[in-house]
């Protein structure tokens, strides 16, 4: 078994080196085709792993090696294949393998397709590093890992330059990637502060001694750790406010979207507070914090969804709102139904991306819906697909989002949080609608594309095929609710519905069923048959509110890139130049003019000397008194 | 009484002599002035008893240095009167004031104690010049054979920087930007 | 009675005309003159003291002062007459070619 | 009348007169050839002179410590062994600066070796004895023969540097007799070992400050001139620029080991007898002197005259050793100066070296920074040793100079003086500044003219004492302990 | 071989010296064999190093001057070993990547030289030994940025000499005091650290010391303010010249404070703390910001060295075990990545003889490799785990977090405007489109050039990931030393905060 753990490791980063090799030459098919079937053995070799761990219930953990110790500090590349990574590790590999072949066919026309399967490859290692990792070091080694392969899969086409921002809100792919990166890095601060608080009290970092000391810990303690790892959380999983990087990441590659920013890395954060579970079970204000903001971002993406013009950014949105939902779960304490919501989620949004990818391959890029339309015609796989998984995110009954997503919304009634209970019932009526908006926009109604002179056409038939999974289980997963709950709650503590909830649960869903059909039914009407622009509402402050996000971006770069910038420039040529710099040239200087002064009385006169002679010997019986008088 | 009669009168004679010497300006009169206030202060040696002294300062400098300043004063041409532009008389006047007012303070401060043994004490009934021939002989052989050194050093270099040699210079001292002239020249020739 | 100190004084006296002459003076030969002011005032607090403490010593000291004084004037003038050779002139005023 | 006195020859302890007097007999023997023959070549009176000061070396140094000798006017004590030993080293190593490979004018003078030794003996006699008047018969003799060979140099300006050291040196002369009358009036005696002693008894006697404090200042005067501290320093650029070369360096060793062999007596005595602000005076006058003089080297423009600030702010540096007056201290003197002589003599022969014999470099300076501009492209190995003796000079390790200046500061630290030992720090920071500017013209620029810039002086034995400056400036790390080892003992032995 | 210390110090002496009489031609080959030599003989120096004993090794002791108490004393621990090792590394690889085609011999002399120095400071255990090593080493540095600088060299030469040297002779009166004490306390003059370390002095003696010391050290580290020699000195450098001040030179302050002010002033050390705390943690702020400010490529490099070199100050300043052992790390790691990245700095200025960021734009297209490698190596400065930059970034906030959580956060917010501004840089150079013409031709990194960087990327990932050969030894040194500084503490505050790890406490194999 622990063969399996180091395949399923270690598989992604052959796949990665040997991309890698070929990164600077041409397009190279077969790299593609190796990698893809590098990621499908370490997908067979985590199915088997979850095999094992379902069938025995035991968790395998090794340790491959020391990597730092210096004082008391012992971190080793240990790996535990138990409940909780074991799930990750099988969402991640299927999606990433799918990921991969789906990439051969969507970056075939770039030219560097090799260093593209080399960076995906190495994200999958990071992420498989992130949630197999033992202890919190190696979690924050994958943590960073997934934060530098998005950086660079943002910023893959890092040639386009940089644009105003209202022609494009992103500016540009390097610079969404260094937004990304650095709004990662604040948060990754909080999360380091979060390690060093649970060493300086419990002296490790290995998950089994932290979470066998946290019980004995004082409660100020417990709160700040929790609440400095779901910084960490917050960053990785972009939660308000640092929750602009993720929309802007959609400058990368879709595969990228689809796999990082929707499927995966982003739902880092909820694994951290799912793996930290008794630590965050243990502070029920930092978890009823964690919901609340959770339940906040959910509404809140959903809204900026409701009115976006842009393909993959309104699917950003509703990733960002999932992941509200996600922690909201997280937050309540039900853990596995959060887990459960991931996984479901990582299906039908991946299946979303690869979808609006293959739109984008017909496009030519296009992402703006209002130039599409009709193109069913064309693609009716794509659309087959686009539409399931937005039932799957609707929540509408039997799709896989319909259970995870009910479950959660169950749990916010269930804890007596009515006010979250109403904001995510809403808020799962606003994603049926942008949703459906959106499919309806690019599928139905008139050929608005065919203004701008563009040929659609289907994506290649295998993409459709390697698809095919996610569209199989964005529609089935749901059904796997109970095992799989039986399943991780091994590991992850149990939550149940109370009895009062069990008995309306029917009522709950129908209450939330109710939302998602009317939100999915005013779509219809709006949109099925073809876009009418109401020039009223676009103008309505609201409208251009939510179009602006806000005005989050403006604010930030207003308030804080901008004033940086000053500063910075302040402080090198003001303060460094003019004080440090210039006390420094300033003592030299005034040695220099002292010198200059004082060679004047070297006149070469011999009567001056002379004259000086006897000043001196005046001089020097003043400074003789004086000091003897000072003395007595 | 004859005795303090004759000081204050060298004294006054000697400040007022001196003084001219250091104010005149002329060089004759200022070298005669000095002349003369010289052998005024052999006067004192001669009150004090030092009557070798006394002599030796009339010798010496009476004849000896006035004689080389007169050649010299010859040489230079200096009868005419000298235009200075002296240094400000504030400044004179204040330094040379503090420096008397300081070393009459010092001066006339207890200095003198009558605790202290002379070491080498005068004999009575004895000359003078007798006394500090034996001191001299003894004691201060050594200071008078290195006295008759310096006398060597002082005459080698009188005579050598005196003398026609240094008229014809070895290292003259013409700046770099002659120097082209000079090459010139000798290609010249 | 004229004591130790009234010699002292005009000794005193003496010496600071010398210094004044030193510090006023621009004319090398003047200038040298008033040197000798100097000692000469010292050869007599010198003389005094001996005379008053009824010791050789000071007159010792006084003899070499005029010894020195005496070599000084030769080397003195030696070095005036090379120089006067070179400039032509005396003067202080005109000997200020190294300064700074 | 008298009876005949008698004198045992043994009681007069001759053979502490020896050193003085060979080197006296030499410069005479020197003027006999002279006489006898008066074409012999300059070599022939330099290795002359160096075989004397050979001599008079192993005179000295056979001399035991601690003797007194003719009436105890001659002090054989450690720090005149010494010194005198300095003296010594110091004026055979400079001696064959003679040999350049161009005639000057000073040295087609039988006469100057002759007063060069005469010069030496004084030296030696002005730190062999305790007596004021030997002290200024030694000084004078010394000083006129120095006024006159730097007279004989022969330019226009080595007149005008003779005249303002002699005229300055007439004033400090006058102040030094004075200053011995008031130290003779107080005392009845002008021997220094008298002359403390009749002090200690009468330190508590009302009103007697005044005239101690002004025998003091007037000594110091002269003392201060002889070491060219501020503000008596004024003569020392001039005259450095204005002499030659050799005699530069020269003139920035011997006479201050000897003047401060005089100030140690005078002034460590005044310390001990516990007069505390003869001390403060030292040290104020220190710290002025270094500071001053490193600001002022800091803007010249011609080398040699940054040497010369240089050497005041050296002699300020050592100056404040004098107010520890411990034995530490007294020895840092002397290291001081024994480490220094030898890049000090290195950094004057090289500017020697490129001295040519009639021009000079620009209109107002001998050897301004620029003539040195990429002298490591003309010479590469002269640039080398050159920056050597700067570094050394600057006090940076392992070089000789550092040594000096470590002891020194040791010894402040030592005496409770930690506040100066940072003072020196400083100060030699600010002087390292004008020792890198040559460093920077040599290594880091173009050369400015072509002509000029060949070295004409240049010639074997000149290597040969440049190669022996650089090697021992070099190698000090290995002859520091037996040196501090050797003077420690000698001034331990005499009491300081 | 028990003297390899003093082979290692005077073998490139020798050379260099031999050095002169090479022709011009070979000089760099010359050069290069002799740095190769020189590291082989370092590596030596580790295998033969026992990694068990936390003591000083290979110990050499030669009385210079007795009567002084200064010897010629050497030895190695696991602190100094490491950067022994860097020190030959880099002034190898330095040497392999120079492209300096005038007056190569001279150069090449020069920074043989320079080995020798900075070997010296290393290893000496004499104080006097150490200083004059120390002292020693501006001279070369003078020349180089000197002799091969850009338009204001000279200036930048001397404010460096000038500003270092009046530091040091501050901390050279620190040491006569202390010796001073050593000798008024034992009777013997003695300059070995050694016997220093036995010494326990009052507490106000401390303090003074501390700060004597401290000016020396902290004017070469270098803390803000006496930082700003720093970005002239850099920006006037020649590539080479560089790549040692960054790698080794800087290392010098920093390996001073743990060599001399830790174990000597314990009690002094702990109550600086604080101050030491807020100069680094302004130094990192403040730095990284006027690093962002810049324009100039090499510019930013050499502000973002202040910037690290902060976080070591904090590291060692930490008290603990995490703490000084992270910041020894971070010494050889801030040396390799700074040292590559000003290499890399000076391979794109050889191609354009610029180094302003507005003249570049879009370098990843024309020169890829050039680009991956600088990638690796921004991201080894901003400390990516993996990389050997994160190891000692990570223990050094760790251990400092236990003195101060608060100045833990805001100096860990080096994490984030280092990333802001080393991505700026990344992105104004390497990212967009090549919009300046001249850069359209550019060739990618010549063979000499790669196979100069390689090593150094390839320990940038092997101590990234495997870090504890080189972790254990410092590990164990830095524990002997926090042992051996709380028993010698007086103050009840030392003691309390002075932490010893427990695996030293209850291993016992401490001295």
């Amino acid at each position: 078994m622990e063969g399996l753990v180091y395949i399923a490791l270690f598989a992604p980063f052959a796949s990665s080196l040997f991309a890698a090799l070929f990164g600077m030459t041409e397009r190279k098919i077969f790299v593609g085709i190796v990698a893809s079937t590098l990621l499908a053995t370490s997908f067979i070799a985590s199915a088997m792993l979850a095999f094992y761990v379902y069938g025995t219930g035991n968790a395998i953990h090794v340790t491959m090696m020391d990597w730092i110790s210096a004082g008391d500090l012992h971190i080793p590349f240990g790996f535990i294949v138990d409940q909780v990574s074991v799930t990750m590790m099988v969402v991640v590999t299927l999606v990433s393998t799918i990921v991969h072949i789906y990439s051969i066919g969507y970056m075939d026309h770039d030219k560097s397709f090799n260093r593209f399967f080399s960076y995906l490859s190495a994200f999958v290692f990071s992420m498989m590093i992130l949630v197999m990792s033992d202890n919190f070091a190696g979690l924050f080694i994958g943590w960073e890992g997934v934060g530098v392969c998005s950086w660079l899969l943002i910023g893959f086409w890092y040639h386009k330059p940089d644009v105003s921002r209202e022609e494009n809100p992103s500016i540009s792919p390097s610079w969404a990637a260094n937004e990304a990166f650095i709004m990662n890095r604040i948060a990754d601060l909080g999360m380091l502060i979060g390690l060093f608080i649970l060493y300086w009290n419990i002296g490790s970092l290995q998950y089994d001694k932290v979470f066998a000391a946290v019980p004995f810990l004082d409660g100020t303690v417990l709160n700040a750790a929790a609440l400095a790892l779901f910084i960490g959380a917050m960053g990785k999983s972009a939660q308000f406010p640092l929750h602009t990087w993720l929309t802007d990441a959609m400058e990368g590659p879709t595969p990228v979207s689809a796999l990082i920013h929707a499927a995966t890395m982003v739902t880092a954060g909820v694994f951290l507070v799912i793996r930290a579970n008794p630590l965050f079970s243990l502070t029920p204000e930092v978890s009823y914090f964690i919901a609340a903001l959770g339940t906040f971002v959910a509404f809140f993406a959903a809204s900026m969804a409701l009115v976006n013009r842009d393909l993959k950014r309104i699917i950003a949105f509703s990733t960002l709102s999932q992941l509200g939902y996600m922690f909201a779960a997280a937050g309540l304490g039900a853990y596995w139904i959060a887990l459960f919501h991931l996984a479901a989620h990582a299906f039908f949004k991946a299946l979303l991306f690869l979808g609006a990818g293959n739109v984008m391959h017909a496009m030519h890029d296009e992402l703006d819906i209002f130039k599409m339309g009709g193109l069913k015609k064309v693609m009716k796989w794509t659309y087959l697909y686009m539409g399931i998984a937005s039932l799957a995110l609707a929540g509408i009954p039997f799709f896989a989002g319909f259970f995870s997503k009910d479950a959660i919304i169950e749990t916010a009634w269930n804890e007596g949080t009515i006010v979250l209970w109403a904001i995510l019932v809403i808020t799962a009526g606003m994603t049926a609608f942008y949703s459906f908006r959106q499919v309806f926009l690019t599928f139905e109604g008139d050929e608005r594309y065919k203004k701008y002179g563009i040929h659609p056409h289907e994506m290649y038939g295998y993409v459709l095929v390697a698809m095919s999974p996610l569209a199989i289980l964005a529609m089935v997963a749901g059904f796997g609710m109970k095992s799989f709950e039986h399943f991780v709650t091994k590991l992850l503590p149990d939550y149940h519905m109370s009895e009062h909830t069990h008995h309306i649960a029917w009522f709950l869903g129908l209450v939330v069923l109710a939302f998602a059909v009317s939100g999915i039914l005013l779509a219809y009407k709006k949109y099925y048959h073809g876009l009418k622009r109401d020039e009223q509402l676009e103008n309505s402050w609201y409208y251009r509110l939510l179009a602006n996000q806000y005005y989050i971006p403006v604010l930030y770069d207003e308030f804080i890139a901008k004033p940086y910038a000053m500063i910075s420039n302040a402080m090198w040529t003001k303060v460094d130049m003019k004080i440090v710099d210039a006390t420094v040239d300033g003592i030299a200087k005034f040695l220099y003019k002292t010198g200059d002064t004082s060679r004047k009385m070297q006149t070469g006169n011999l009567s001056n000397y002379l004259n000086w002679m006897a000043v001196g010997a005046v001089l020097l019986l003043v400074v003789a008194a004086i000091s003897a008088a000072a003395i007595g | 009484m004859y005795e303090a009669i004759a000081f204050y009168l060298f004294s006054a004679l000697t400040i007022g002599l001196f003084l001219i010497t250091v104010m005149s300006k002329n060089v004759l009169y200022a070298m005669t002035s000095l002349a003369a206030g010289m052998v005024l202060i052999s006067g004192f040696f001669f009150i004090l008893g030092a009557d070798f002294l006394g002599v030796v300062q009339l010798i010496v400098y009476v004849g000896a240095v006035m004689a080389l300043y007169s050649f010299a004063m010859m040489f230079f041409d200096a009868t005419r009167d000298i235009k200075e532009k002296n240094t400000p008389a504030a400044l004179i006047f204040l330094l040379g004031g503090l420096s008397a007012l300081v070393l009459v303070l010092i001066f006339a401060g207890p200095i003198h104690s009558d605790a202290i043994q002379a070491l080498y004490p005068m004999h009575e009934g004895v000359g003078n010049a007798q006394d500090v021939g034996i001191v001299l002989f003894t004691k201060y052989l050594v200071p008078f054979e290195v006295a008759a050194v310096m006398l060597l050093v002082a005459m080698i270099a009188g005579i050598i920087l005196a003398g026609k040699k240094m008229d014809q210079s070895l290292t003259k001292d013409t700046s770099v930007d002659d120097a082209d002239e000079i090459l010139k020249q000798k290609d010249a020739k | 009675m004229i004591g130790l100190t009234d010699y002292l004084i005009v000794s005193a006296i003496l010496f600071s005309i010398g210094l004044m002459g030193v510090l006023r003076r621009r004319n090398l030969l003047m200038l040298f003159f008033a040197t000798e002011v100097m000692l000469n005032a010292v050869n007599v607090a010198f003389a005094a003291i001996s005379h008053y403490y009824n010791d050789l010593t000071g007159q010792m000291f006084a003899f070499f002062i005029i010894a020195i004084a005496a070599s000084e004037v030769a080397v003195g003038l030696g070095i005036l007459i090379v120089l006067y050779k070179k400039h032509g002139s005396l003067d202080l005023d005109d000997l200020a070619s190294m300064r700074g | 009348m008298f009876e005949p006195i008698k004198v045992s020859l043994e009681s007069l302890n001759l053979v502490t007169l020896a050193p003085m007097l060979i080197a006296i007999a030499g410069g005479l023997v020197i003027l006999i050839l002279d006489l006898i023959n008066s074409k012999l070549h300059k070599s022939l009176y330099v290795m002359l002179t160096i075989l004397i000061l050979i001599v008079d070396f192993g005179a000295t140094i056979g001399l035991n410590v601690n003797e007194r000798g003719f009436f105890d006017v001659m002090l054989i004590d450690g720090i005149s062994i010494i010194s005198q030993l300095l003296i010594i080293v110091a004026s055979i190593l400079f001696t064959p600066l003679a040999l350049t490979s161009k005639r000057f004018h000073e040295y087609s003078y039988p006469e100057f070796f002759a007063l060069f030794l005469f010069m030496v003996a004084g030296f030696q006699f002005m730190v062999a004895s305790d007596n004021l008047i030997l002290i200024f018969v030694g000084l004078e003799t010394a000083s006129l023969s120095l006024y006159t060979l730097i007279a004989l140099h022969n330019r226009s300006n080595s007149y005008e540097a003779a005249v303002k050291y002699f005229t300055m040196g007439a004033l400090a002369a006058g102040f030094f007799a004075m200053g011995s009358a008031v130290v003779y009036g107080l005392t009845g005696s002008i021997e220094l070992y008298q002359v403390a002693q009749v002090l200690s008894v009468r330190m508590g006697e009302t009103g007697i400050m005044a005239a101690i404090l002004g025998s003091s200042v007037l000594l110091m005067v002269t003392l201060a001139f002889k070491l060219s501290l501020f503000p008596f320093h004024t003569w020392a650029p001039d005259v450095y620029e204005g002499a030659s070369a050799p005699l530069a360096g020269y003139m920035a060793i011997v006479p201050k080991i000897a003047a401060f062999v005089v100030a140690i007596r005078i002034f460590g005595m005044y310390i001990d007898l516990g007069i505390e602000w003869v001390r403060i005076m030292i040290l104020i006058l220190a710290i002025v002197t270094m500071t001053l003089a490193n600001v002022m080297a800091l803007v010249q423009e011609d080398v040699k005259r940054m040497l010369a600030y240089s050497s005041i702010s050296h002699a300020g540096f050592i100056m404040a050793a004098i107010a520890l007056d411990t034995t530490e201290g007294t020895t840092s003197i002397f290291l001081y100066y024994a480490l220094f002589m030898f890049t000090n003599l290195g950094a004057f022969a090289m500017l020697w070296i490129s001295r040519h014999k009639v021009r000079r470099f620009d209109k107002r300076y001998d050897h301004p920074y620029s003539k040195f501009s990429g002298l490591v492209q003309i010479m590469p190995m002269g640039a080398v040793i050159m920056a050597l003796f700067m570094l050394s000079l600057a006090g940076v390790p392992p070089f000789s100079v550092f040594w000096g200046k470590i002891y020194v500061m040791q010894a402040a630290v030592n005496a409770g003086y930690v506040w100066l030992a940072i003072v020196m720090g400083l100060n030699s920071a600010i002087a390292a500044y004008y020792y890198l500017k040559l460093i920077v013209y040599m290594f880091l620029k173009d050369p400015v003219k072509d002509m000029d810039t060949v070295y004409y002086n240049l010639s074997k034995p000149l290597m040969v004492v440049i190669g022996l400056a650089a090697t021992a400036t070099i190698a000090a790390i290995f002859y520091v302990q037996p040196l501090v080892s050797y003077l420690y003992y000698m001034i331990s032995a005499s009491g300081y | 071989m028990d003297n390899i210390l003093s082979v290692l110090i005077f073998f490139p002496a020798i050379a260099g010296l031999l050095g002169f009489v090479v022709d011009k031609k070979s000089a760099r080959a010359y050069g290069i064999t002799v740095a190769a030599i020189e590291f082989l003989l370092s590596l030596w120096l580790w295998f033969s190093f026992d990694t068990g004993n936390a003591g000083m090794q290979f110990v050499e002791m030669i009385p210079l001057i007795p009567d002084f108490g200064v010897n010629y004393y050497l030895g190695v621990d696991g602190i100094s070993l490491f950067i022994i090792l860097m020190t030959t590394l880099m002034t190898l690889i330095g040497m392999v990547s120079m492209s300096i085609e005038k007056d190569v011999k001279n150069m090449i002399i020069t920074l043989l030289f320079l080995e020798m120095t900075m070997v010296g400071v290393f290893v000496a255990l004499d104080a006097i030994v150490f200083y004059l090593f120390w002292e020693l080493s501006l001279v070369p540095m003078l020349y180089i940025i000197g002799a091969w600088g850009g338009p204001l060299r000279v200036y930048a030469a001397v404010k460096f000499f000038l500003y270092t040297f009046m530091g040091s002779l501050v901390m050279l009166v620190g040491m006569l005091f202390v010796a001073y004490v050593y000798h008024s306390l034992t009777g013997v003059w003695s300059f070995a650290i050694t016997d220093w370390y036995a010494l326990v002095l009052p507490v106000n003696y401390q303090l003074w010391l501390f700060a004597a010391f401290f000016l020396g050290f902290a004017i070469k580290v270098p803390m803000f303010p006496f930082h700003t020699w720093l970005p002239y000195a850099h920006g006037q450098a020649p590539t080479i010249g560089s790549v040692i001040l960054a790698a080794v030179l800087l290392k010098m302050g920093t390996y001073g404070f743990v060599r001399f002010s830790l174990p000597m002033f314990p009690d002094a050390s702990v109550m600086m703390i604080t101050p030491i705390a807020v100069l680094a943690i302004i130094m990192i702020i403040y730095t990284a910001m006027v690093a962002y400010a810049q324009k100039d490529m090499k510019q930013v490099i050499a502000y973002s060295s202040v910037s690290h070199m902060g976080i070591i100050m904090i590291g060692i300043f930490a008290m603990n075990a995490e703490g000084i052992g992270g910041s020894v790390f971070q010494m050889l790691s801030h040396g390799i990545v700074s040292g590559a990245l000003f290499m890399l700095v000076g391979i794109i200025y050889d191609r354009r003889h610029t180094k302003l960021m507005s003249e570049f734009g879009g370098l990843a297209s024309v020169m890829p490799k050039y680009a991956v490698i600088f990638g690796i190596m921004l991201m080894a400065s901003v400390g990516l785990p993996l990389t050997i930059g994160f190891v000692g970034e990570f223990l050094v906030l760790l251990g400092f977090y236990e003195i101060s959580p608060v100045m833990t956060v805001l100096a860990g917010t080096s994490i984030i405007i280092g990333a802001v501004y080393m991505l700026s840089v990344y992105k104004k150079s390497f990212f967009g489109p090549v919009t300046k013409e001249e850069n359209k031709t550019l060739k990618d990194l010549t063979p000499r050039e790669t196979w100069s960087l390689i090593p150094l990327v390839a320990i940038v990932v092997w101590l990234g990931v495997y870090p504890k050969p080189v972790l254990d030894p410092i590990n164990k040194s830095v524990n002997a030393m926090l042992v051996f500084m709380e028993e010698k503490a007086i103050t009840a505050e030392a003691k309390d905060i002075i932490k010893v790890p427990q695996s030293a406490t209850t291993a016992g194999e401490v001295k």
